[in-house]
């Protein structure tokens, strides 16, 4: 047994371990924890499987944005509930049901994903075949912006219906008003520090992110998180503010991605050989320009996802 | 035990792990932390399919990838929008576990 | 040279990670939040350092160099940020 | 049919099949961007227009007899995706403008801007959602690929979850969370099928994988999660638990397009599952479970609607007694059996006369609760003079429901109940009868109180106009029993056969 066996038998043990942690914690707030040092642990993972985009984004979304999301959550709800008089737990009937369902369902999942072939199909030769065309050195981003670019829109409309229902969720009166903090609400010097020294830094390695995305791992996803974390800090420092939802630019920057990912594709159908294709060798200029939409409309998406609906009126 | 094998059996018991979660815990937050195990367990999967895809120099199948980057992004949003329902309830009905309220069969008075 | 380079870079990352060991050590043994606190940044930002000096002659450009510098500084950024956001929380909590 | 030349080549008309989804997203699009009153008025102007590529899309595969594709971007699957309509898309395509757009004029009187506010929280995010749901449920019925259509069905949750909590009560936010937390999980779920099927055979196109796959443990556990993950959705008994309060909870304009609509989505997923990716292999067993479970939620709802008091919980218990009939067509479309063709034609047309139905039900509900200002089953007597518009809606929609002549309910039970008779399985004839009579029974409920002579005092009548849009759904249930033979031919085009003995 390798060296680098006992590492990846070592590096499951203790995602497993965590991942229990999540599960089985008392307290709401360790298990959010838990789940945050968990979704970095996984990143481990996805690099040990080769799959450093996955990696990027596991930790940039997966576990660093869902992470302030669940730790913001999870310490608002420790402060409304004073007694949290609803942690009493299910039957132990209903538990044990539960959990042999749950070890049959593993065992099940295993025995299925060992008997998958290996080497399995593929199809990677094929992306590779017209990686050409696309003038791009990463197949990742190939797949999402040209093979399949009809799902990463979709799914940019997936994040522009989240901040329609998330802002669904205001009351009446806050409605054109803004979520989160108003500038300078709680002056902190550490915070300020930070949110002065790492955005520059950050806004860059997050542009380096999304152009190197072209030819190596990275892409508007990563870098758009990175944007999105950098705005984040700034605001907790409260150097800066969630605009009024009703904001026009608020609301441009949030349809930009898909609005530009829509009107490329459909540009297809005059200039190249159908919707969501792009002319012969225009394609590696039309989707840099399209990520450039697309990672600012995911840097503001983020945040705003993250700061929930409206919650006080707006500051004139 | 190549690490794909490895990462298959975690991806298969991260699954039961949310899903024991998902079943048993009453807060919602717990719920929705279970919810975002088995999303993870179930990309892992996808990265054990993308793994054993390996060819055309290429060290796993990009296509599964690219899968999973769609399905992170939509696991976060998905959060989003739970986590504000979660908040909202609680702002409107203080808190509330969702197997202690009832489906309402009676007329509303 | 590339003998003294490497055993150069063995050192180093021997010594980082032991102050990672350590870290990890205080973090589990000592008694309070605070001592515990202490004990990780410290840790972290040794054993980051050396770590990060011994990976310094492989880098192999000097792009590659500069960026794993940039790392070293983000972290020591983070946790001493952090580490005081932390110790506040904790002084607040009583 | 030979599949390959569908997967490879867009067809004529192919394009209308990508704009039935890019519009309403576009529609998505420009209302948050202009935001207040424009919302409204992009989705009125849109409706029209979709419902008229829907039927081009109809008229196209009419013509040529044979599904419509779209390869996107010029990829052919299996590493691109392609878009395919057959007979049952077409027809819920169509369906889906028409209801979606009667939701929306229904809809104008309650969710219109307040005059002086440039903008209100629930009307834009009605009109944006409403176009959602559209655009999704588009997609869902057009999808070739599972991971694409795994997309649709993400697109569906987010829009259909905010709507039923548009009123901000503590019942509807909790109804909404378990609704959501229900949807993910099925989406989850189906989500891990599709990893399988994809580390089984290398692709996830529809017609591909319907020549690779073969009986093997990896592809009946792929399949039986992605059916359990929908069925959550369907809210097929036992997973139905978070329907009913979702459902009656709602806005009525949201309530119609969540119980005739959404639940139809993940539904023809399940059929796209078995009849389009699993023709090939035998499944007469899992259509057993599937039928057992129609029945279940048959006898279970209708005895639940048949105890209700609230007129919009019955009618929200009367959709889990109706989810249950569609999957009795599971065991009757095996083989290459006679009435094979008779049972799918019954299936279809109980998805669309169910749709119209209930739409008209809840729309009629709905005005009755406002109009009332309650909808307590008991204190409805006499309602029947005040309003007669609204329950003859109401009434023509029960009557589709029980399955009484002429009606598309009574059309697609009696297509199912010849079906079931032919193939020699009596049993499933006898739920459908059963059901029906309990429909009649809890409908019996309503109608004998409303149609009494008391005096009842209306806080406020009606609209004409929205009694007449919930009256012209119910109407178009009804006609649907005048379907032509025509109409069950269109809805072969594009069905394969499942592989099996004929029974």
């Amino acid at each position: 047994m390798s060296i680098l066996q006992i590492l990846d038998i070592g590096l499951a043990g203790l995602v497993l371990a965590v991942a229990a942690w999540t599960v089985f914690a008392r307290d709401a707030f360790a298990a959010v924890v838990g789940f945050v040092a968990y979704g970095l642990l996984l990143s481990l993972v996805w690099v040990r499987l080769f799959a450093v985009d996955v990696a990027l984004t596991e930790a940039a979304i997966g576990s660093g944005v869902t992470g302030v999301l669940l730790i913001g959550a999870a310490g608002r709800l420790r402060k409304l509930e004073a007694s949290g008089g609803d942690d009493e737990l299910p039957g132990a009937s209903l538990r044990l049901f539960a959990a042999a369902l749950c070890i049959f369902v593993t065992l099940v999942l295993a025995g299925v994903v060992l008997s998958l072939p290996d080497p399995g199909p593929t199809l990677a030769p094929e992306a590779a075949r017209h990686l050409a065309e696309t003038g791009l050195g990463n197949p990742i981003t190939a797949v999402l912006l040209s093979y399949r670019s009809f799902d990463t829109m979709l799914e940019k409309v997936v994040l522009v219906l989240a901040v329609v229902g998330v802002w669904s969720l205001a009351a009446d009166q806050y409605w054109g008003g803004a979520a989160g903090n108003p500038r300078g609400a709680e002056p902190d010097g550490t915070r300020a520090l930070l949110a002065q020294v790492l955005p520059p830094l950050g806004i860059l390695i997050g542009i380096h992110m999304v152009w190197v995305g072209a030819d190596e791992p990275g892409g508007a996803f990563q870098g758009g998180a990175i944007l999105a974390a950098m705005w984040m800090i700034t605001m907790m420092a409260g150097l800066t503010e969630m605009p009024s939802i009703r904001s026009r630019l608020l609301r441009l920057v949030l349809v930009a991605g898909p609005a530009v990912f829509v009107a490329v594709g459909v540009a297809g159908v005059a200039f190249a050989s159908g919707v969501f294709a792009y002319p012969t060798g225009f394609a590696k200029p039309l989707i840099l320009f399209i990520e450039a939409f697309m990672t600012l409309s995911i840097a503001v998406t983020l945040p705003v996802l993250v700061a929930g609906p409206p919650k006080r009126l707006r500051q004139q | 035990m190549t690490a794909a094998t490895l990462a298959g059996f975690i991806g298969s018991a991260l699954v039961g792990l949310g899903l024991y979660g998902l079943i048993t815990d009453p807060q919602p937050i717990r719920k929705i932390l279970g919810f975002n195990l088995i999303g993870s367990g179930v990309f892992l999967l996808f990265g054990i399919v993308a793994r054993k895809g390996a060819a055309a120099g290429f060290a796993a199948d990009p296509v599964p990838q690219a899968m999973v980057i769609t399905g992170i992004v939509v696991a976060f949003s998905a959060s989003a929008l739970a986590i504000a329902l979660v908040l909202r309830l609680y702002e409107v009905a203080g808190p509330v576990s969702l197997r202690s309220e009832h489906t309402s069969n009676k007329a509303e008075k | 040279m590339n003998v003294l380079l490497d055993l150069f870079s063995v050192i180093a990352i021997c010594f980082g990670t032991f102050f990672f060991l350590a870290g990890t050590a205080g973090l589990l043994r000592f008694p309070d939040a605070l001592s515990r606190l202490h004990a990780l940044t410290k840790a972290d930002n040794l054993g980051v350092g050396l770590i990060v000096l011994g990976l310094l002659p492989h880098a192999g450009s000097l792009l590659a160099a500069l960026k794993l510098v940039a790392i070293w500084a983000l972290i020591q950024l983070a946790g001493a940020t952090s580490a005081q956001l932390i110790a506040r929380a904790i002084r607040r909590s009583g | 049919m030979n599949a390959a030349p569908i997967a490879s080549a867009s067809t004529a008309g192919g394009s209308l099949l990508w704009l039935a989804i890019i519009l309403p997203v576009v529609g998505i699009l420009a209302s948050l961007l202009s935001g207040g009153r424009h919302a409204e008025r992009i989705a009125l102007l849109l409706m029209p227009t979709g419902f008229g590529i829907a039927i081009a899309i109809a008229i196209f595969l009419w013509r040529s007899g044979q599904p419509l594709v779209y390869v996107i971007g010029g990829f052919n699957p299996p590493l691109g995706i392609a878009l395919r309509a057959d007979g049952f898309s077409a027809v819920m395509l169509v369906t889906t403008a028409l209801i979606v757009a009667a939701a929306g004029f229904y809809a104008r009187a309650i969710f219109a801007t307040p005059p002086g506010i440039t903008e209100a929280r629930a009307p834009l995010t009605f009109w944006i959602l409403l176009q959602a749901i559209w655009a999704s449920l588009n997609l869902v019925f057009l999808g070739g690929d599972l991971f694409n259509l795994y997309v649709a069905i993400e697109l569906l949750t987010f829009a259909a979850v905010p709507l039923v909590c548009l009123d901000s009560r503590a019942e509807t936010i909790s109804a909404a969370l378990r609704y959501l937390l229900f949807a993910l999980c099925g989406s989850v779920f189906y989500l891990l099928g599709v990893a399988l099927l994809y580390g089984a055979y290398g692709t996830l196109d529809i017609v591909l994988l319907s020549d690779r796959v073969s009986s093997e443990p990896v592809v009946w556990v792929a399949a039986g999660l992605m059916t359990a993950g929908l069925l959550a959705k369907t809210a097929l008994f036992p997973l139905h638990l978070w329907l009913p309060p979702a459902h009656a909870n709602a806005p009525a304009a949201c309530s119609a397009v969540l119980s005739a609509l959404v639940v139809k989505g993940s539904f023809f997923l399940i059929v796209r599952l078995w009849f389009g990716v699993l023709p090939n292999v035998p499944h007469e067993a899992v259509s057993f479970i599937l039928a057992a479970l129609g029945s279940a939620a048959i006898l279970f709802g209708s005895v639940l609607a048949l105890q209700q008091e609230r007129l919009k919980l019955l009618i929200a218990y009367s959709t889990v007694a109706q989810i249950g009939y569609l999957f009795l067509m599971f065991p009757l479309v095996q083989g290459p059996n006679l009435w094979v063709a008779e049972a799918w034609s019954g299936g279809i047309m109980q998805t669309l006369s169910h749709a119209f139905a209930k739409a008209a039900m809840f729309l009629a509900a709905g005005l009755i609760a406002e109009s009332l200002g309650h909808d307590r089953i008991r204190d409805l007597r006499g309602i029947g003079a005040v309003m007669p518009m609204t329950l003859f809606a109401f009434g023509l929609g029960g009557l589709s429901l029980m399955g009484l002549p002429p009606s598309g309910g009574f059309l697609a039970k009696w297509l199912l109940l010849k079906a079931s008779i032919e193939a020699g399985r009596p049993i499933w004839g006898a739920v459908m009868l059963s059901g029906g009579l309990l429909a009649a029974g809890y409908l019996y409920r309503v109608l004998a109180p409303a149609l009494s002579s008391d005096i009842l005092h209306l806080k406020a009548p009606p609209r004409r106009s929205r009694e007449a849009v919930a009256l012209a759904l119910a109407l178009t249930a009804i006609a649907l029993g005048f379907a032509p033979k025509a109409f069950f031919d269109f809805l072969q085009i594009g069905r394969v056969a499942v592989a099996g003995g004929s029974s």
